[in-house]
């Protein structure tokens, strides 16, 4: 097992607001990693200064897309971080709206390709992947809340990333897709797919993550297998409230 | 002679200032494009002049009612041709009140003809006041006045009433306003009108001191779409120190390289400072 | 063959277009008028298509392309009448200098947003226009006249003022270059990356685009065609002056190509058909005098069109489209799973 | 209080919602439950006014009010809390109570209002001056409700209450519904099937836009079809 990506005393301030501050953890190879915390824990913004939407003010992200290949991203902009193989997608969906499914995913597809044929290939080997070849195409417009998700995830697989960072994606989904989003997760990190995902929803984050990392007002309060979490004190009185933890242990 | 030059600008940038806190009003608050915002002021104008020629009166007195006649304008406007527009893109709007722009503005032409029109002789025309070595006139003293006290109540309306709220509120969010129970409709129109108003106080100012002509308010667009976003969209205090800024820069511009730059200065003026802070100057 | 047959299906409407843009002016004779019209709608179509290009598919609203208009026209006029260029390598010579000058401007300009970008394009042709208003080597005030040197074959086609036929055609095939030229991009990566673009900047980024490089890929590329377009009209008009530069000019590439329908490419030539359509009936019936008359009808006419079609013309076609879509949708879900309902290209 | 008959409606020519009939009585809490996009949040715009419905009939206080312009309707008093809470960001705490009430004519009267509303929610008191947009997710949840409270409707819509909050934010969030249960009528639309149909008194399943089943919180939550569907179980 190797770390894959490694982020290091990640400090982020707004003016006076201070979003993330020395936060630390590995993301391991092949591995889920989920990162959970309150609102305003900072969790989107740590996610947006691995992407590099936004410069750290120190701290720094190193990333190794193979073993002994080392490369420090930290404040890269976020083009060129995707192209070394990083991808995310985005807590308020942004699907393309005036574009169909399909040229959704091609959008993404044209990462590796210049040649249009290629991308429409690929997308639509996407779009099986994902259970979207009914609503190629549709527009991006005319989507459901849900059908909007999977075109997000669709899109960044679609650039062929190494590691996946998926930004509250199974919000707003009833039990069943979020079911379906569960296993698609599970079929990606069997097919060599590093992933680290931030979420709310507990039932779903627990049985697949294989590390947990909590932040609270911006620091990192805990780190540890989904059980460990689950029993942690301090998470419990910062995040999961005593009636989820009373529940979680009824079951 | 600098000073006089200094004067000079922010005497008209004040006006200036009244036709952008117009102008912010439609484009920042509801995000269109009026492009006959200039033709709203040519009607302005025309207006008092045909007070002053045909009933003398002077256009200090018609002021009440350039600023109502235009007010209408703005409302009619919005309801019969905005509304209408309102759901579709943003150029879309725009491309309707360019052809209003055009309807007005060959009307204008159709009654008043393309010579130019001046009002003369009236009641603070000619006269000066003398600071020092600065030379102040009195019509120029007094639109900039006039416009410096309408910009504030504007100012004050959309701050501090219960209206002028509820507008900001339905420029943040249509329907969530119309959740609250806001008329958002009314609202907008009521906005259109309000940016009417604006620029109908303007032309009563402006008429003792500018001749007219059907496209002689062209520029004033142009410079009241510099100016709103050099304010940052929607902004009126921005709109108001924007304006400021705009005469002030064209007086001095133009002293300094010549008349033929003062509007060239102030485009550089924008894409330097835009470099600087890309949502304007105050902008959010 | 099948290959040709299903290029001529899929874009029969543009074949139908270029018959007619081909036989229309045979069949109306010796008419000027209609010649000059039709001269007038390919150059603005052409200039239209470049402006779709950037403020269509990237989503980057232009308020200046009269900046590269000018540019072009001023470049052949300059090159003509001082030192006898052929037109053609005077068109040339403006493209690249109007690209040239968009990948200047806009490298830094492209930091701007929305309507802070669009009053900037604005901005950048005002400067322009007061310095070509002052500037002896472009004629400054007074403009410039493109000579007549019948000796002189340098200038090929502003010799011959009653034949506007060879001139007409070459613009028709200058206009079918760059249209057949946008449609492909389209198709092709570069399209897809600006229509990302244009949606969102923040997914652009995400799936690895660089947006400001491709903003400027598409501005040069729009500044070139608007140059190609000046510098027809200088030929055809035969004189140019700082006025070019002005917010007017800008307007009616605008104005086209959103009354034909943004974002589409037949929308500027079909909105140039609209535009100067409406303009000639307005003329003949009201005539062309001094009162306006015909432009105030003409101001009414683009806002009932556009009142009661936002999308612009094209609009309707997509309207008519979809609604066969979705009723042959409905009918192959009633008989069969609708899991034939493979076929169908990607087209739009 | 609130009688929707055979409602058909949707956005353009998209249908959403199916021959859809509810009833809420006054004084109930009434919870909306089902999946994403199954025509909940559909619903509540069509009685809000915000979408027009294709056929059909709304009636609130034995009026017809689905012909009625959106701000009509909310003067006579339904509020509505509408999904992702749209708080008015640059307006200030105040400013964004003012305007749910802005119906309200009697200065005074809001006055007392936005007391009330500080009283329940007491961390808005605190914020009172700052820009809504600064608040934190669930502190904006609560800034919606009181908004929604601020024109003392008769009835109250609110959507996806649960939304985007962390757990122990919702916990908070339904308490400080619990706190206003008893002065308003409450119908709900949430996602949190569980929390939802404990908290109510009656409730609607909807799926695909269509009425599925409905009944008492208590008989639902044991239903087969909501055991499957929804819990998971």
């Amino acid at each position: 097992m190797r770390n894959i990506i490694e982020i290091r005393n990640l400090t982020m301030k707004f003016g006076e607001l201070i979003a993330n501050e020395d936060v630390s953890f590995d993301i391991e190879h092949e591995h889920i990693v989920s990162l959970i915390g309150p609102n305003g824990a900072g969790k989107t913004t740590l996610f947006n200064c691995v992407t590099g939407f936004y410069k750290p003010c120190s701290g720094q992200v190193t990333y190794y897309p193979e073993e002994d290949n080392k490369i420090d991203i930290t404040g890269q902009p976020t083009h060129k971080i995707c192209k070394l193989g990083i991808t995310r997608t985005f807590q308020i969906v942004k699907t393309l709206s005036e574009m169909t499914v399909e040229q959704n995913v091609m959008a993404g597809a044209f990462l590796h390709t210049n040649r249009t044929s290629e991308a429409r290939e690929l997308a639509r080997h996407i779009l099986e992947q994902t259970g979207l070849t009914q609503k190629r195409d549709e527009l991006g417009r005319n989507l459901t809340v849900a059908e909007r998700k999977r075109v997000e995830i669709a899109r960044a697989l679609a650039t062929n990333p190494q590691v996946l960072m998926l930004d509250e994606c199974m919000a707003g989904l009833n039990q069943t897709e979020i079911k379906d989003v569960m296993n698609l997760i599970l079929k990606l990190k069997d097919s060599g797919q590093t992933l680290l995902i931030v979420e709310h929803i507990m039932e779903a984050i627990m049985p697949i993550s294989d590390k947990v990392v909590v932040l609270s007002s911006g620091k990192k309060i805990a780190e540890g297998s989904p059980q460990d979490i689950a029993n942690n004190d301090d998470v419990i009185k910062a995040y999961l409230g005593e009636k989820y933890h009373a529940k979680s242990k009824k079951s | 002679m600098l000073a006089q030059v200094i004067v000079n600008g922010i005497l008209t940038g004040f006006v200036y200032s009244l036709v952008a806190v117009g102008l912010t009003l439609t484009w920042g608050v509801m995000d269109i494009i009026n492009f006959a915002h200039g033709d709203f002021l040519l009607w302005g104008m025309y207006t008092a002049f045909g007070l002053w020629s045909v009933f003398s009166v002077d256009p200090i007195f018609s002021l009440p009612v350039t600023i109502v006649l235009i007010f209408l304008l703005g409302y009619l406007t919005y309801v019969l041709i905005i509304r209408r527009v309102l759901n579709a893109s943003g150029l879309t709007a725009l491309l309707a009140t360019f052809g209003f722009s055009m309807v007005l503005k060959n009307i204008a032409q159709l009654v008043f003809t393309a010579n130019y029109k001046n009002v003369t002789n009236t009641i603070f025309g000619g006269d000066t006041i003398k600071l020092g070595s600065i030379y102040i006139r009195h019509d120029y003293l007094a639109a900039a006045i006039g416009s410096l006290i309408l910009s504030l109540l504007v100012l004050l309306f959309i701050n501090k009433t219960k209206t002028g709220v509820a507008i900001k509120a339905t420029s943040i969010n249509r329907s969530t306003a119309q959740l609250m129970g806001i008329n958002t409709d009314g609202i907008f129109a009521f906005t259109f009108g309000l940016s009417g108003a604006c620029v109908g106080a303007a032309a009563s100012l402006m008429v003792p001191f500018t001749p007219i002509t059907p496209s002689s308010t062209a520029l004033y667009s142009i410079l009241a779409f510099v100016i709103v976003a050099l304010g940052g969209f929607g902004n009126i205090k921005g709109a108001l120190l924007a304006g400021l800024l705009v005469g002030v820069v064209e007086s001095v511009g133009g002293y300094l390289l010549g008349t033929s730059f003062k509007y060239a200065v102030i485009f550089m003026m924008y894409l330097i400072v835009m470099q600087i802070r890309p949502k304007g100057l105050f902008g959010w | 063959m099948v290959k040709i047959n299903k290029l001529f299906i899929e874009n029969s409407f543009a074949f139908v277009l270029l018959a007619l843009f081909i036989i229309v002016p045979l069949a109306v004779g010796e008419n000027a008028d209609i010649h000059n019209i039709i001269i007038y709608i390919l150059i603005y179509a052409l200039v239209g298509e470049g402006w779709n290009l950037i403020s269509g598919f990237t989503g980057q609203t232009s308020f200046g392309h009269a900046a590269y208009f000018g540019i072009g026209a001023y470049t052949v006029a300059v090159m003509g009448n001082k030192y006898d260029v052929v037109p053609w390598v005077g068109m040339l010579a403006g493209m690249l200098i109007a690209a040239a000058l968009a990948f200047l401007i806009n490298y830094q300009l492209f930091r701007l947003k929305g309507h802070y970008f669009a009053i900037a394009t604005l901005a950048v042709s005002e400067i322009l226009r007061t310095i070509f208003s002052v500037w002896p080597y472009v004629g400054g005030g007074d403009g410039i006249k493109i000579l007549f040197r019948p000796e002189n074959k340098a200038l090929w086609l502003a010799i011959d003022v009653r034949n506007r036929l060879p001139f007409l055609y070459i613009t028709l095939a200058l206009f079918v270059a760059v249209f057949v030229l946008c449609k492909m991009l389209e198709n092709s990566k570069m399209g897809y990356y600006w229509k990302a673009i244009r949606e969102s900047h923040e997914v652009a980024e995400a799936i690895g685009i660089n947006p400001q490089n491709y903003k400027v890929y598409a501005m040069m590329l729009s500044a070139a065609i608007a140059a190609v377009g000046g510098g027809l009209y200088v030929q055809f008009f035969k004189y140019i002056d700082s006025y070019v530069f002005s917010l007017d000019v800008s307007m009616i590439f605008v104005l086209v190509t959103v009354l034909g329908g943004i974002g589409n490419v037949y929308g500027p030539i079909i909105g140039s058909i609209i535009y100067y359509v409406l303009d000639l009936a307005m003329r003949r019936l009201l005539g062309g005098t001094a009162s306006g008359l015909n432009l105030i009808i003409f101001g009414i006419l683009i806002i009932v069109v556009v009142v009661y079609q936002p999308k612009g013309i094209m609009g309707i076609f997509d309207d008519i489209v979809n609604r066969r879509r979705l009723r042959k949708l409905k009918a192959s879900q009633a008989t069969t799973n609708a899991s034939s309902n493979q076929t169908g290209g990607d087209s739009k | 209080m609130l009688k929707v008959k055979n409602l058909n409606t949707g956005y353009g020519n998209v249908q959403i919602l199916y021959d859809f009939s509810c009833e809420v009585k006054p004084g109930e809490v009434v919870a909306m439950v089902g999946s994403n996009g199954s025509g909940k949040s559909t619903l509540l715009r069509a009685i809000s006014g915000i979408i027009k419905p294709f056929s059909g009939e709304i009636e609130f206080m034995g009026d017809r009010i689905d012909r009625m312009p959106a701000h009509k309707i909310v003067a006579r008093g339904i509020a509505h809390v509408p999904e992702g809470r749209q708080v008015f960001g640059k307006l200030s705490v105040t400013e964004n109570l003012m305007m749910g009430a802005f119906i309200v004519k009697e200065e005074e009267e809001k006055k007392i209002r936005l007391q009330e509303m500080y009283e329940v929610f007491p961390i808005l008191a605190e914020r009172s001056k700052q820009a809504a947009e600064t608040l934190s997710g669930g502190e904006q949840q609560m800034l919606a409700i009181a908004r929604g409270l601020m024109s003392s409707p008769k009835l109250l819509l609110i959507d996806e209450l649960s939304l985007g909050l962390a757990p122990v934010l919702v916990e908070r969030v339904f308490e400080a519904l619990n706190k206003i249960r008893n002065k308003v009528t409450i119908l709900l639309v949430e996602q949190k099937v569980q929390e939802a149909l404990e908290f109510a008194d009656r409730g609607y399943v909807i799926q695909n836009g269509r009425l599925v089943i409905s009944g008492t919180g208590e008989e639902l939550l044991k239903s087969d079809i909501v055991k499957q569907a929804y819990l998971g179980l």
